[in-house]
């Protein structure tokens, strides 16, 4: 980590002595042609030269990038205004007077959002974020107005962590739009949003979201610190704001929590975490990341108590199905024959007949042809990748068993495992799962159960000594805060899930203090002491 | 730096394992599943059978005409020995851990089996779970080689029916190993074992053919019990001893016990449910007096005499009848187990030893000659719950 | 199987050692060499056989007259 | 990156309780029913009884001294040079308490589960992981304790709860037959396998025992239950499996496992047995691994005991490999020469401190 850092800050230094900003110029050609320069005549700039002013001797311009403007914005508020309305009006002298900088200032451009810019680079990154750029003839100052439209996909259903019940909607790859989602769910003042561009060549938007007076503001302080440190020229994806500002870079699991559901990150909001959106990305981030939160789906707050706490305990069932199913095999077939009820182990060791290959090979096999299925059904068009994925494991599977390479209580292990990795609501989290189960293969393949205790031991002190941003990575469990255990493996019903979790906020413990509506009495009296 | 460290040690301890592990490993094909043991005595050691699965003849959905277990057979001057000897005849390494069925040959267990109970407990592959049992005036070796029907593998079959019958009915008893050693180390208590042994010829035994036939002419019974005196057997109870015996140790869970009617001709069945006993000690003038209470309930099962059931008074009779009858039984066992084995198999000495440690100190070194004459009262009650679901017993008409 | 534990054992030192050396905690790296090269002989020593005292020894001949005493 | 550690009352109270049962769980029985006979469990009350006493002798002096832990208690009391040579004999206790834990782990894994493999790399494995745990740190260790706890308690509660059919009363009758003598001697050897010991513990961190006014309490409360969990230990194994067969096994609670068969349903468990096992004395290793590094890194002024985790750690990779020839030697030693060498460390040395305490404040008074 350390390393990490002092990487940037040398980056850094030696970025800040080539880069000096140009100023605007007095002459518009100049500036004009400063830019074309620059961008490298792209075609999609569009610059458009007129005059405008009583005698028509004030020469403007008007910079914009063809598709990242909204173009109706740009030819109603700017353009027409400019060149026709101005004319119209009479305008009176004093504001005349003031130049026609200021005219169109203060007085000319309807636009809702307006800047004034006194550097060409500025003058660059706005263009290339989609604003309007006015460059008059004599000024040192251009206006920037926003005009920022394109196209972008629109608010559809996510296409991970599926819901049956719940809201429907998705964050998308426009960082206004993911705020706006954030925003209609918590209309409160104290909903805080900091933005700043990151990427020395991308620029791109990274917004800090928190609930202030709930967030932990250790923690809050914490992510703009790391925040600031990154330097990097391109951020394309929230996964690299993810990488580089999580506690531990090696480590398999997840520290950093990513959803494309606003309901989810907003629940996160309100318990005390801190949001970064990236613009591009319908990935948003949470942090701190417990490892308890990737047992949890949002849907567990929609169903009733009881039945989430059922599907809860099912998901730490599959967790470790997932993790050991392959390794308790091999380790109970190759090691540990006496724990196999006779019968059973009978019918196993039927089935080896004639296998070529250890366990452990078998195993591996079937693992990697099953994971190979699963990144080509991945990859491969929707089409055919459903049916190519299906019928290869099929086949696979059934000719596999046939031909005598693999027994078929493997096939039933694999896919039980296969199964099972697929439960964890959180997709970044079931990856690590399944790279950990081929350590536990070997291990289980060297040193039976000793060797499968261990690993889960070395596992648990991994688990242990892993942080999210301050926040011990296995509490409530461990260190066990018993006030935490309601909403842990447990989902208490809403009624007792009235505070928040201790370590992630300190101060603002309580959500809501009021009492549980109760169905009108029909005994007044009792009614009434209530 | 320190991450890189951790990464970099498991990644070559994994290696490091991955080169040199596997020194455990059996693979499930590279192991014969051996199911029962048999223990023999030859001239100069031991010989060592062992019944082993077929596992694709067990598992096999298509009838075949290969059996599901073979027994291979080796000797040595000791058990290890002679286990290890059977490398070289059987293809694939003995796997003992899925025994069932002990059997000891009975020259051996007249010759003591202590030497051999060291090797059955010492081995880490043995566990603790398998019934153990003296081959009936015959050779382990030769029990071992019976198929079975129904149950493919022979020392399954000997396995089942002993946990069924020592369940329902009184004369069995499942022995095992850490019940047999306790006993054995422990003072003032002596082992029994049940016996097993053939009905029909046994070379017809062990060919495929006995199977075939649905009568399946050569079986193996398991109803009697081996006296020991320490580890050595002396002598076998029949099965009326047995049964006594079971039912003054509390072992019988449920059985059948068969009784003459009084006065007539017929026989009327218990059904007993529930059995307990319950031993106690007194001493008087420094002799112990042994007084055992055995209380029976049971339900009437089977009535072919004419009585009136209906009638508690009827009851109470049989209630009295049954009792009178059982205490004579096991009073006579008593005696006779005295007398003809001279060996503490009911614990006595173990009762006292239990009760009254001080006094079990000084009679404790003459306990064995001791044992034959103590007085022993062995008084049964019996109780009837229930009469079945018929009331009195149909009279039906005989032709004479 | 042994060359390869060695082989562990000495990378992970060296990767140690080489950190301390870095952070300039010539102490510690003094240590780490010192305790590391005791482990390491003794190792070697009874790998290839040769008797190495056995601490428990010593302190049971220490022990020894106060068992005799409660005995 | 990491400052001083600290965990607090709850995990501390967790090491306590991992810490007695540890070994004692398994090996306990044996020679308790050897001792003691049929009173073995008698053995463990009477030593549960004094061992409340001794474990609230060592909360007292932590809170004579919080801020002080063994060395520097050594140094304070005893001067520079005889405080440091006592510290090298505390160093040394827990170096062969260590590598003895470590030899009776490979030792139970190759008789009882991995047959055929050399038990150097049991050995070796095991203490990598303990390593890299001690190198992580207390905290994490003790976060790791706090996980794994539950898995503990509840294997063993499988276990003796499936025993309890199975059990036969009279198996340990005659109650009291044996002599006071025998039950006290059982009871020591207790102690000394599952008390006296917790000097480590205590002397290692005396700042949590401030945490709380109760803390007098809580302690006693989580020993009493330790010592209940060995008692139940011995009671279920002698009352099943007999007084005579127990004293024959080496690890009877395994063997106890062995036999469970609850109507075909529940058998084949005993590798339950084995896993909370290395479970528990994973912590113990590590907290007696943990003790000795940080006194000695003290000793040698080192700048963090992290530097000298590894090769001390292949230390006692190398001390475990010779401390015991064989198993007989080992149960030998543990009857004629640990009980009083643990016994040093557990109440001579404690007493020494105390006395040591007193002339010292006669001295400031004066």
């Amino acid at each position: 980590m350390k390393k990490l850092f002092r990487l940037f800050t040398k980056k850094e230094n030696s970025e800040q002595t080539e880069h000096q900003p140009t100023p605007i110029d007095t002459d518009l050609p100049q500036n004009l042609t400063y830019i074309k320069n620059s961008l490298g005549e792209s075609t999609d700039i569009v610059i458009r030269k007129f005059k405008i002013g009583e005698k028509r001797t004030v020469k403007i311009a008007v910079v914009y990038t063809d598709g990242l403007v909204n173009e109706s914005t740009v030819h109603e508020s700017l353009l027409e205004t400019l060149m026709s309305d101005v004319r119209q009006t009479q305008l009176s002298k004093q504001a005349l007077n003031k130049g026609m900088y200021y005219t169109v200032r203060d007085h000319v451009l309807t636009a809702g959002e307006l800047d004034e810019l006194e550097t060409l680079d500025d003058v660059l990154l706005h263009v290339l974020s989609g604003d309007t750029v006015l460059f008059l003839e004599g000024e040192t100052k251009a206006l920037c107005v926003s005009t920022r439209g394109w196209q972008d996909r629109g608010v559809e259903e996510p296409s991970t962590q599926a819901v049956v019940r719940g809201p429907k909607d998705g964050f998308t790859e426009t960082l206004r739009t993911n705020t706006a989602l954030l925003r209609r769910k918590i209309k409160d003042p104290n909903l805080w949003i900091t933005t700043q561009a990151i990427g020395t060549k991308t620029k791109t938007d990274v917004a800090v979201v928190y609930m202030n007076g709930i967030a932990n503001e250790k923690i809050v302080k914490e992510v703009h610190k790391r925040l600031n440190q990154i330097n990097i020229d391109s951020l394309l994806d929230s996964g690299y704001v993810e990488e580089l500002i999580q506690d531990e870079t090696y480590t398999p699991f997840p520290t950093v929590y990513n959803s494309e559901r606003p309901d989810s990150i907003a629940a996160g909001l309100l318990e005390g975490r801190v949001a970064i959106i990236v613009d591009g990305s319908p990935f948003v981030l949470l942090v701190p990341a417990l490892f308890m939160q990737f047992f949890q789906s949002p849907e567990d707050y929609y169903q009733r108590s009881d039945f989430a706490t059922l599907v809860r305990l099912i998901r730490f069932i599959a967790f470790f199905l997932a993790l050991l199913t392959p390794s308790a095999y091999i380790a109970l077939t190759t090691y540990h024959q006496e724990m196999i009820p006779t019968s059973l182990l009978i019918n196993l060791s039927s089935q080896r007949e004639g296998v070529p290959f250890p366990a452990l090979v078998e195993a591996l096999i079937m693992e990697v042809t099953f994971e190979i299925l699963r990144e080509a059904g991945v990859r491969l068009p929707k089409a055919v990748g459903s049916a190519i994925s299906i019928v290869g494991a099929l086949v696979l599977g059934q000719a596999a068993v046939e031909a005598g390479l693999v027994s078929s209580a493997m096939i039933i292990v694999v896919s039980l495992t296969a199964i099972s990795s697929f439960v964890s609501p959180s997709f970044n989290f079931a990856i690590s799962i399944r790279m950990l189960r081929f350590l536990f293969m070997i291990l289980a393949a060297t040193f039976g159960l000793f060797g499968i205790l261990l690993g889960l031991i070395v596992l648990a002190l991994h688990l242990a000594s892993l942080r999210s941003f301050g926040v011990p990575y296995l509490s409530p469990l461990a260190p066990y805060i018993t006030s935490d255990q309601k909403d842990t493996i447990l989902r208490f019903p809403r009624w007792g899930l009235l505070t928040r979790q201790r370590l992630i906020n300190q101060k603002n413990i309580d959500r809501e203090n009021m009492h549980k509506p109760k169905p009108t009495s029909r005994s007044p009296k009792k009614g009434d002491s209530s | 730096m320190k991450r890189r460290l951790l990464l970099l040690s498991f990644t070559l301890l994994f290696l490091l394992t991955s080169l040199t592990g596997c020194w455990s490993k059996r693979e499930l094909d590279e192991i014969a599943i051996a199911t029962g043991l048999g223990l023999d005595k030859t001239e100069n050691g031991y010989k060592f059978t062992v019944q082993i699965i077929n596992p694709a003849e067990v598992a096999a959905k298509t009838i075949s005409t290969r059996t599901a277990v073979t027994t291979y057979t080796s000797e040595g001057r000791s058990l290890f020995e002679a286990l290890r000897g059977l490398t070289d005849k059987a293809p694939r390494k003995v796997y003992l851990s899925h025994i069932r069925k002990v059997v000891f040959g009975e020259e051996l267990a007249r010759d003591g089996i202590s030497e051999t109970l060291d090797f059955l407990t010492r081995d880490h592959e043995f566990r603790t779970d398998f019934h153990i049992a003296v081959a009936k005036g015959m050779e382990a070796h030769d029990l071992l080689t019976i198929l079975t029907p129904m149950e493919k593998i022979p020392a399954n079959k000997m396995y089942f029916s002993m946990q069924t019958s020592s369940e329902y009915w009184a004369p069995s008893l499942i022995i095992k190993i850490q019940q047999l050693i306790s006993t054995i180390l422990e003072d003032g208590k002596e082992p029994v074992i049940s016996g097993v042994y053939n009905v029909g010829d046994i070379k017809r035994g062990s060919n495929l053919s006995n199977v075939e036939d649905v009568g399946a002419p050569t079986d193996v019974r398991v109803d009697s019990l081996g006296v020991f005196k320490g580890d050595q057997l002396i002598g076998w109870m029949d099965q009326l001893q047995s049964t006594s015996y079971n039912y003054i140790m509390g072992n019988v869970k449920n059985t059948a016990e068969y009784f003459e009617c009084k006065d007539k001709e017929g026989s009327i069945t218990l059904e007993v449910m529930e059995a307990s006993s319950n031993k106690t000690v007194t001493i008087k003038d420094g002799e112990p007096h042994f007084n055992v209470e055995v209380s029976v309930e049971g339900n009437i099962a089977d009535v072919e005499c004419q009585i009136d059931l209906m009638k508690l008074d009827t009851i109470k009779q049989l209630e009295k009848h049954f009792s009178e009858q059982l205490s004579i039984l096991f009073n006579d066992t008593v005696s006779d187990v005295q007398e003809d084995f001279k060996s503490d198999v009911f614990g006595f000495g173990d009762l006292i030893h239990r009760t009254k440690p001080k006094y079990w100190r000084t009679i404790k070194d003459g306990w064995e000659e001791q044992f034959p004459e103590v007085e022993v009262t062995v008084e049964a009650t019996v109780k009837i719950n229930r009469t079945g679901t018929i009331s009195n017993p149909y009279e039906f008409k005989k032709e004479e | 199987m042994w060359v390869i534990l060695y082989g562990v054992i000495l990378s992970i030192s060296w990767i140690q050692i080489r950190a301390l050396w870095k952070q300039s905690l010539k102490r510690d790296s003094f240590f780490y060499i010192f305790t590391m090269g005791l482990s390491l002989t003794i190792l070697i020593l009874s790998q290839l056989g040769l008797p190495i005292p056995n601490p428990l020894d010593g302190i049971s001949i220490v022990y020894d007259p106060v068992h005799s005493l409660f005995q | 990156m990491h400052g001083k550690e600290e965990i607090n009352l709850r995990q501390f109270l967790l090491f306590l309780f991992l810490f007695v049962i540890g070994t004692s769980i398994l090996l306990s029985p044996s020679s308790l029913a050897n001792i003691a006979k049929e009173s073995a469990w008698l053995s463990v009350v009477v030593g549960m009884m004094i061992g409340v006493a001794i474990i609230l002798f060592y909360l007292l002096i932590s809170i004579w001294y919080p801020d002080h832990n063994i060395v520097d208690l050594n140094r304070l009391l005893f001067g520079k040079w005889v405080g440091t040579i006592f510290t090298l004999f505390f160093i040394v206790f827990a170096l062969v308490s260590a590598a003895t834990v470590l030899w009776t782990i490979g030792h139970f894994m190759v008789t009882q589960m991995l047959h055929e493999t050399p038990q150097p790399f049991i050995h070796i494995l095991f203490m990598f992981v303990v390593i890299y745990g001690v190198y992580l740190g207390i905290e994490t260790i003790a976060r790791t304790s706090e996980l794994l706890f539950p898995y503990v308690v509840l294997l063993l509660t499988i276990v003796f709860v499936f025993s309890i059919p199975s059990m036969n009363l009279n198996k340990i009758k005659p109650f009291f037959d044996i002599g006071a003598q025998d039950i006290v001697k059982g009871a020591w050897f207790d102690l000394s396998i599952s008390t006296f010991p917790l000097m480590v513990l205590f002397m290692v961190y005396p700042k949590l025992v401030q945490e709380k006014k109760s803390v007098g309490k809580k302690v006693t409360i989580a020993y009493i239950l330790a010592m209940l969990t060995i008692l139940a230990a011995t009671f279920i194994t002698t009352t099943v499996l007999g007084v005579e067969y127990t004293h024959h096994h080496i690890y009877p609670t395994y063997v106890l496992a062995k036999t469970l068969n609850i109507e075909g349903l529940i058998q084949r468990i005993e590798v339950i047995i084995a896993v909370s096992w290395i479970l528990t004395i994973f912590f113990k290793l590590s907290l007696y691994f943990y003790a000795a590094v940080t006194a000695l890194s003290q000793v040698l002024k080192v700048n963090s005991y992290r530097s000298l985790t590894f090769p001390l750690g292949i230390f006692v990779i190398v001390l475990s490999l010779i401390v015991y020839p064989s198993s007989i030697y080992a149960s030998e030693w543990n009857q004629t020469t640990w009980i009083y060498y643990s016994a040093t460390f557990g109440v001579l040395y404690p007493l020494l401190i105390a006395i040591a305490t007193l002339i010292r404040k006669l001295f400031k008074r004066s």
